[in-house]
């Protein structure tokens, strides 16, 4: 009879492998391949084809010293800030709102959460169309009396990025306040309860006993945010390509243009690895923090 | 005087009828528990008392004032929740002044107080941490602390000892006890655990499908209980029931047994009619000491279950599954033949259709 | 409140009774409702604007402002950007995107979902040696910004010979879905009874036994959301549609944009809109049928983990 | 056989052009005509067939500017050698200027069709919009910016400009040839001389752009057909666009002299600088591919082709010998200028795709940003010409 | 015969050691309970009995075979989970025949064992039903079932009753004794519910930190417990505990208290050193019996809690806290002065240092 002896390891769970298979594929070949691959072209001067002439830190220098490259990674910034913070706030004001046991809860949230349903392409045309000064908002307001209004975000180098950061916000809001709604729901009733009988009015509540509990799911949130950010390409394509001039001009875009538009893969390798860094750098302290931390601290 | 009192509640989830005009009335000072089986409207009227939910009909008075309208925070009452429902992102002092700092009390005040509580309660070493960092226990105290802080007059308990083992339920249960014994506060407190109704309340309402089926000390609760239901829900293992017969004369007939109901406490003296004849395992007398009781029977061991302090035997009696529960030290084995006595005295009896306590 | 509650005894009903009279315009409500018809506006405004825009000609479009209602309703923007808009030579419209959607959307959610909830289902029941470690890979993946991976995969897809193909596409859909619909799948399986798994186990069924017969069938709510996550997330790709398709396999994002792109003269901003509903028709409506299961989904699959 | 082709000719104009050799290719062989379209500008357009070349899925044909853009993959083997075609119809002799030729020729060997010559330097202007304003139709750039005030108070824009980086640097180029000359935009671009860029008289052309750029307030269009649309129904007085834009004006059905002006060079320098569109044929495996693919080769050089087509596009023909009777006035002027030998390389041919878009976005950020001087702005260029190859 | 037998088992997760070197040896057909606290490795052990972890080092054999790497359905064992682990969506019938048809057992065969394992647990009209329409009770006889059908010789049952509400929990546990007692199947079965440990098991092996600290039968864990940890373990309320020096002459002092131990069943006769000296709660003897004891001690009542069938009072004697179990109908009130007797034969002593029974 089977069992007497120990079998082989690698036939153990021999299914459970085979049907991981994809997944170890993937893991390696794409996201540790390819990304290994693409660092190491970063220090190439690959123009239109990779090629292994090595140059050193030349890409990065220029990198750095590129005047389009430095003005993607402010927006950035002033991009990932904004919906970081924006994101957060509005959705979780939503989900605060929405938990009030209102009436039509279901139609609301349907409401708020359906742009998350559309692509960056549709909302960046949408917006575009309604932050146009011709036809959009400005053009009515003006249409109003006001003769004066001006809102053109997506005309005026200074603010383009904010422009793209409403339209932004319009999309993602939403499932940020469902993930924070079902966070808020998650949080047991009875803590409410004794909030109330200590007297304490509802705000402060949130602020202080609620808003601390649910840091779980803020930081699912705000990984999904950063995650997102970073990936920012489709929305200024659509709604800007990167205008007025390169005001709003971001670090995917970079990329992809340094790539295949000015032809040169280094360079684009590089920003793209940058990218990469700024990924873990937000990364790892997280993954610290969630896994590493659960293993001490239960 | 009266601490708290319910005057015809009715409350109403949608169509559900939780609570059907309940009326309940508690001493100032009374340790009130509230014990039935899940889901029969506790928590709901631990919470209506509370002001955390609307009533549909009725009024809640609380020393004397009306505060059917009231808020929460203003009605004179703490609340022990069954989850503890701590802040677990303050330090148990924050748990406990976080409620008198909103109430603007001066700093001071709020200090001794919480000093006070957590004297009481032997919690200071803790009072730095976080509910996190707090064993089961402890954090049962330190809820405890968060009403007491608030010097109120009346103790609202949600089942705060579900959460724990045995062991532990068992010493809090203690302490709870004490407490009350050294405040003095009224209390009312929900279970569904009949140990701790018994051994803590002053009085008890045991509870059915939002009506109270009755309020009286454990005591009688136990000996004397109203009806069938009350018979049944209290008491482990459970009452033994036989169906009979019994007559004006004080006399009971259960198929071919009959009897006589002779130091029986009636409640308006024998009748005829259908009755169920309820007997408690414990009160029976096993061996020779049977011979001297009213009714002696011979039956056969079933099953035996030693318990280390008693032991349960299952046995049948005229067609009836009948349980005894007898000292640990009494030796019997499966399939022993025993003798039964049974002391009317010690019985309950209910009338057949209402099933209320003759 | 100290208003309500007056001296009473007990006994006599007197001072409040029954429920707590709530005025229905109470400021509490004005300023809830208030704040959520200002935000349900903003939510709203855009696919008004979209639809509207769409149903008027362009002279009325280039006089009125975008929020009117028409005055003349016309499908013609509809029709012309289904089957008329031009990219080129090619008038066709939107028509063929569309089709090259489906044809792209079908075999990617149902190769992505399969493999992923696989995945999931290995991670969660039969751990390995290294399957943690590989996990952890594949969620870092998730984050690893799509450019750092582009051009190899050109390069891999050519190896391949599947560069521009339509199985490019959507092995490329798949490999992308896989870290978070893994994840998902993996946090939903983890928190089935672990019990349910054991039982089978002893019952002697084996890895795809309890896949098939157990799992699945009590997965309904994470399939629902991995679906509704893969087909808007594959209908509203345009960065891996634009470059590993070619023109004739190009999905439905690209020809708007293309469509949108291509001015003949002016800007028809009626058809482009009429195409931008178009494009975003589809994952609306399986976002509107599914509605609160997705939500709930949602809360079971990423609030938990 | 069907032979897919990819381009961005997606305006009006140029669309209508293309069709001709779609018509042509269809009517005149037995194989078929696959229109691959992408639109944008070629900036987008170009990764996207570059792309396609590199994964190993090939389409027949691509437009490509000729030059510097296609180089490796020329160098690489991706492209096809159409030298003995070329041989065979003598090209060599046909081509005029024979310039862009070379610049399909990478060590002696022929890898593209030029199929047209566009020039950049033309100014374009509404005879009304002028009119309206109560000036004359200006004859230089000079005058035109002279001009401005007047346009600008009879409410419409003096300059018309799409915000895409493409067209202000190509703009750029333009005042850089008229207000600067000839032979210091060949000193800059050809023979990569950053002292020049930096010099005095660069300075100039800087000035003459942030002036361009301060007729332009209110332009806020994106595509070129729209700045030109524009131009055409009078809005603005005029636009700087290559001569495809013609294209535009004839499909709206104007007529030149009458209803448009053009200024070659700006009315400055009368220049033309000969860049322009070329097919190239990436390599294939299927041999009937091939085949095909020079069939289309020799048909797009073939007279009829050039002349339909040219017609349409409102480019030159790259063949001295054709005759364009049906040519309007500006064709006419270009063709002159051609004959003059008038003529320049293009910036596609001797920059680096890189360089181009390093100098496209440093004009594009200097359009839309009135803070920065010209100053500041000839300063950064002159880095970018002295980190060149 | 040995039914089941593991031999220097050992498992970790990862560098944590939960079964350490373990051995157990279970007869045809006995009854053995695991108790312990939460987390001794109770769990862990079935698991690995049942071939759903890998252990780490040693062997188990079940009748006589050794099956450490066999597949768990190849083990001739079935499990009853603490949640039941029905699979929801297939029927009663179908949840009993999943492992049948799995084993591709002849259609007949498998309708016959459905058939005969619905007859046992009287589960015959539920057989259509899916388990989310079935009560507590029912469920966890499909489980039971489910091992049933399969035949097997061992059967494991992690907590199977500690989901449902007591007075289903004594049902349940009378009809799972019935069943080993018409089956005779080896039974493993774990548990932190004393009650059901003692009523239920042949043997009980009492596990701490994956040891197993004592295996005896249930009479004798409870009246000689193998140290302090069991016999602080076993007993509820938990055995009182004073320390004392006892003296090889047989005597013991515990603060001013001295007096002889005759009677107590020493392992190795009376030795000089500080012990441990327990007494259970329920061999207290109160009242005037008391000074008949061999040692009488006054105390005061401190908390009185009357739990219907017994009263538990808390004491203090020589400053220890001290529990006493007496008879529901014995009348005391707090602050009550007691006379408490002490039997030494009943007692239990421990060595200070090692805890091991003396
Ligand atoms: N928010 C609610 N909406 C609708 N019905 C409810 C709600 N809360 C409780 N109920 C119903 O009211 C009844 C009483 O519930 P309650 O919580 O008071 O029971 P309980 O006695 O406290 O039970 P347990 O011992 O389980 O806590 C139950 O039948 C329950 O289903
Ligand atoms: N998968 C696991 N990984 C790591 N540690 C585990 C795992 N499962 C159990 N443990 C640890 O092993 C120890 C024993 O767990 P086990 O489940 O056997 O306890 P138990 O005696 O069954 O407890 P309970 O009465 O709570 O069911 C515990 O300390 C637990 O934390
Ligand atoms: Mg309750
Ligand atoms: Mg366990």
């Amino acid at each position: 009879m089977a069992g007497a002896t120990k079998p082989v390891r690698i036939l153990r769970n021999l299914n459970a492998k085979i049907a991981a298979l994809p997944m170890i594929t993937t893991a390696l070949v794409i996201f540790v391949g390819c990304t290994i691959w693409t660092i190491v072209h970063s220090f190439t001067n690959s123009r239109l084809l990779p090629k292994l002439e090595f140059v050193g830190f030349a890409q990065y220098e220029r990198l750095w010293s590129t005047r389009r490259w430095l003005i993607s990674i402010e927006n950035l910034a002033y991009f990932g800030i904004g919906s970081l913070v924006f994101s957060l706030v509005i959705g979780f004001l939503l989900a605060a709102l929405l938990d009030q046991k209102i009436r039509f809860e279901n139609t609301v949230r349907t409401i708020i959460l359906y742009p998350f349903a559309l692509s960056f392409i549709v909302t960046g045309l949408v917006w575009q169309w309604i932050l146009n000064p011709e036809f959009g908002i400005q053009h009515i307001v003006r249409s109003l009396g006001f003769e004066n209004f001006v809102f053109d975000p997506l005309y005026n180098p200074d603010i383009v990025i904010f422009g793209v950061l409403i339209a932004g916000l319009w999309q993602g809001t939403g499932f940020i306040m469902v993930i924070l709604l079902s966070g808020l729901r998650g949080i047991d009733g009875e803590i409410w309860k004794a909030s109330r009988i200590d007297g304490i009015p509802k705000w402060k509540t949130y602020l202080f006993v609620v808003i601390p509990m649910m840091r779980p799911t803020f930081v699912t949130a705000l990984v999904i945010i950063t995650a997102g950010i970073i990936k920012v390409y489709d929305l200024v394509v659509a709604q800007t390509n990167g205008g007025p001039g390169i005001a709003s001009e971001v670090p995917a875009k970079y990329v992809y243009d340094s790539m295949f538009r000015s032809q040169n893969l280094g360079q684009g390798f590089a920003a793209s690895t940058m990218m990469l860094l700024s990924v873990l750098i937000v990364l790892i302290p997280w993954a610290y923090l969630e896994f590493g931390g659960r293993k001490n601290g239960k | 005087m009266t601490s708290v009192s319910i005057q015809n509640l009715d409350l109403n989830f949608g169509a559900v009828n939780v609570l059907k005009q309940l009326n309940l009335s508690i001493e100032e000072g009374e340790f009130l528990v509230l014990l039935g089986a899940s889901g029969c409207g506790k928590s709901t009227l631990l919470n209506c008392i509370a002001g955390l939910l609307d009533v549909s009909d009725g009024q809640i008075f609380i020393n004397g004032k009306n505060v059917t309208w009231a808020e929460p925070s203003d009605r004179g009452i703490g609340m022990v929740f069954q989850s503890y429902a701590l802040y677990p992102q303050m330090t148990v002092k924050g748990n406990l002044s976080f409620g008198l700092k909103n109430a603007r009390l001066p700093k001071p005040e709020i200090e001794e107080r919480v000093a006070r509580a957590a004297e009481i309660l032997q919690i200071e070493p803790l009072l730095h941490r976080k509910p996190g960092a707090l064993s089961g226990g402890q954090r049962q105290r330190v809820a405890i602390g968060r009403a007491l802080v608030r010097d109120v007059d009346v103790f609202l308990f949600d089942e705060p000892l579900s959460n724990l083992d045995a062991k532990l339920r068992a010493e809090l249960r203690v302490e709870i006890k004490r407490l009350h014994q050294k405040l003095g506060n009224t209390m009312i407190y929900v279970t569904h655990d009949q140990v701790e109704a018994m051994t803590l309340a002053d009085r008890i309402a045991i509870m059915r499908d939002g009506l109270v089926q009755q309020l009286a000390g454990p005591d009688e609760i136990y000996n004397r209980p109203a009806n069938k239901y009350v018979a049944d829900f209290i008491g482990s293992p459970a009452m033994n029931f036989f169906q009979g017969r019994s007559t004006s004369a004080g006399k009971i007939a259960i198929g071919k047994l009959e009897f006589d109901l002779a130091g029986y406490n009636f409640v308006n003296g024998p009748t005829d009619g259908d009755v169920w004849f309820g007997y408690r395992p414990e009160h029976v007398v096993l061996g020779e000491a049977a011979r001297q009781m009213p009714l002696t029977v011979e039956a056969v061991a079933e099953i035996v279950e030693p318990m280390g302090s008693d032991t349960l035997i299952w046995t049948k009696i005229e067609g009836y599954d009948f349980r005894i529960r007898t000292d640990g030290q009494y030796k019997v084995a499966a399939g022993d033949p025993l003798l039964v006595g049974i002391d009317p005295r010690f019985a309950s009896i209910f009338d057949k259709t209402t099933e209320e306590r003759v | 409140m100290a208003n309500n509650m007056n001296e009473t005894t007990a006994g006599v009903v007197t001072g409040p009774s029954g429920p707590k009279p709530r005025p229905i315009l109470s400021p509490r409500n004005i300023m809830i409702y208030g704040t959520i018809l200002v935000v349900c506006f903003y939510y709203a405004l855009p696919l008004y604007v979209m639809i509207v825009t769409s149903l008027k000609g362009m002279p009325e479009i280039r006089l009125g402002n975008i929020f009117s209602p028409p005055v003349e309703i016309t499908f013609q923007p509809w029709v012309k950007a289904w089957a008329e808009a031009c990219t080129g030579l090619d008038c066709t419209g939107l028509s063929k995107g569309f089709w090259n959607s489906v044809k792209i959307l079908i075999p990617s959610a149902t190769l992505s979902i399969l493999i992923a909830s696989i995945n999931g289902y290995a991670l969660a029941n039969w751990k390995f040696k290294g399957s943690e470690v590989f996990f952890t890979i594949l969620i870092f993946g998730a984050f690893v910004p799509y450019q750092v991976v582009i051009y190899p995969i050109v390069i891999i897809l050519r190896e391949l010979g599947l560069f521009g193909k339509l199985p490019g596409l959507v092995l490329v859909h798949v490999i992308f879905g896989m870290p978070i619909l893994t994840l998902l799948f993996r946090n939903y399986f983890t928190s089935l009874p672990e019990e349910l798994f054991k039982a089978a186990r002893v019952d002697g069924a084996g890895f795809w036994g309890i896949y098939f017969r157990i799992m699945v069938p009590m997965s309904l709510p994470i399939f629902v959301v991995a679906l509704i996550l893969q087909v808007t997330g594959i209908w509203n790709d345009f960065l891996f549609g634009v470059i590993y398709t070619k023109p004739e396999n190009y999905p439905m994002t690209v020809q708007l944009n293309n469509i949108v792109n291509s001015v003949q003269g002016v800007k028809e901003y009626n058809v482009n809109m009429a195409a931008t509903m178009l494009t975003g028709i589809v994952p609306l409506i399986i976002y509107f049928a599914s509605g609160k299961l997705f939500v709930r989904g949602i809360a079971a699959g990423a609030v938990k983990g | 056989t069907e032979l897919e082709v990819t381009h961005w000719w997606t305006s009006g104009g140029e669309a209508a052009a293309v069709a001709e050799f779609a018509k042509a290719l269809n009517e005149k062989t037995d194989h078929t005509w696959v229109d691959g379209a992408i639109a944008g500008s070629g900036g987008t357009a170009r990764p996207i067939i570059i792309s396609r070349i590199l994964g190993g899925d090939p389409m027949g044909a691509t437009q490509l500017n000729h030059g510097r853009q296609a180089e490796e993959l020329v160098e690489a083997g991706l492209m096809l050698d159409l030298t003995d075609i070329a041989e065979e119809e003598n090209w060599r002799d046909l081509v005029h200027p024979v310039s862009l030729l070379d610049s399909c020729t990478v060590d002696g060997r022929v890898y593209c069709v030029p199929v047209n010559i566009h020039s950049w330097q033309w100014l374009w202007l509404s005879n009304k919009a002028f009119a309206d304003a109560g000036v004359d139709v200006p004859s230089d750039w000079f005058e035109f910016v002279e001009a401005g005030p007047a346009l600008g108070e009879a409410g419409k824009i003096p300059l018309a400009m799409g915000q895409q980086g493409w067209q202000v640097s190509g703009a750029f180029g333009v005042i850089n040839i008229a207000v600067g000359g000839p032979e210091l935009w060949q000193k800059i671009n050809v023979d990569k001389d950053a002292e020049a860029a930096a010099s005095p008289e660069m300075l100039k052309v800087f000035d003459a752009f942030a002036q361009a750029r301060l007729l332009s307030q209110g332009s806020n269009v994106q595509d070129w057909n729209q700045a030109t649309n524009m131009v055409i129904t009078d809005q603005a007085g005029g636009q700087i666009m290559g001569d495809w834009a013609q294209g535009e004006f004839q499909v709206a059905g104007e007529v030149a002299g009458e209803d448009y002006t053009c200024l070659p060079g700006l009315g400055v320098n009368e220049v033309i600088s000969t860049g322009g569109d070329a097919f190239y044929f990436p390599k294939n495996d299927d041999p009937e591919i091939t085949a095909a693919q020079k069939e289309l080769a020799s048909l797009l050089l073939s007279k009829e082709v050039q002349v339909a087509f040219n017609l349409k596009k409102g480019s030159l023909p790259v063949r001295g010998d054709v005759d364009l009777e049906a040519a309007n006035d500006c064709m006419r002027k270009g063709l002159q200028i051609l004959a003059d030998g008038n003529i320049l390389v293009s910036g596609d041919q001797v920059l680096t795709p890189d360089t181009t878009s390093q100098v496209e976005d440093l004009l594009a950020e200097f359009w839309s940003d009135n803070s920065m001087t010209p100053e500041m702005a000839q300063e950064r260029y002159a880095n970018i010409i002295a980190n060149a190859d």
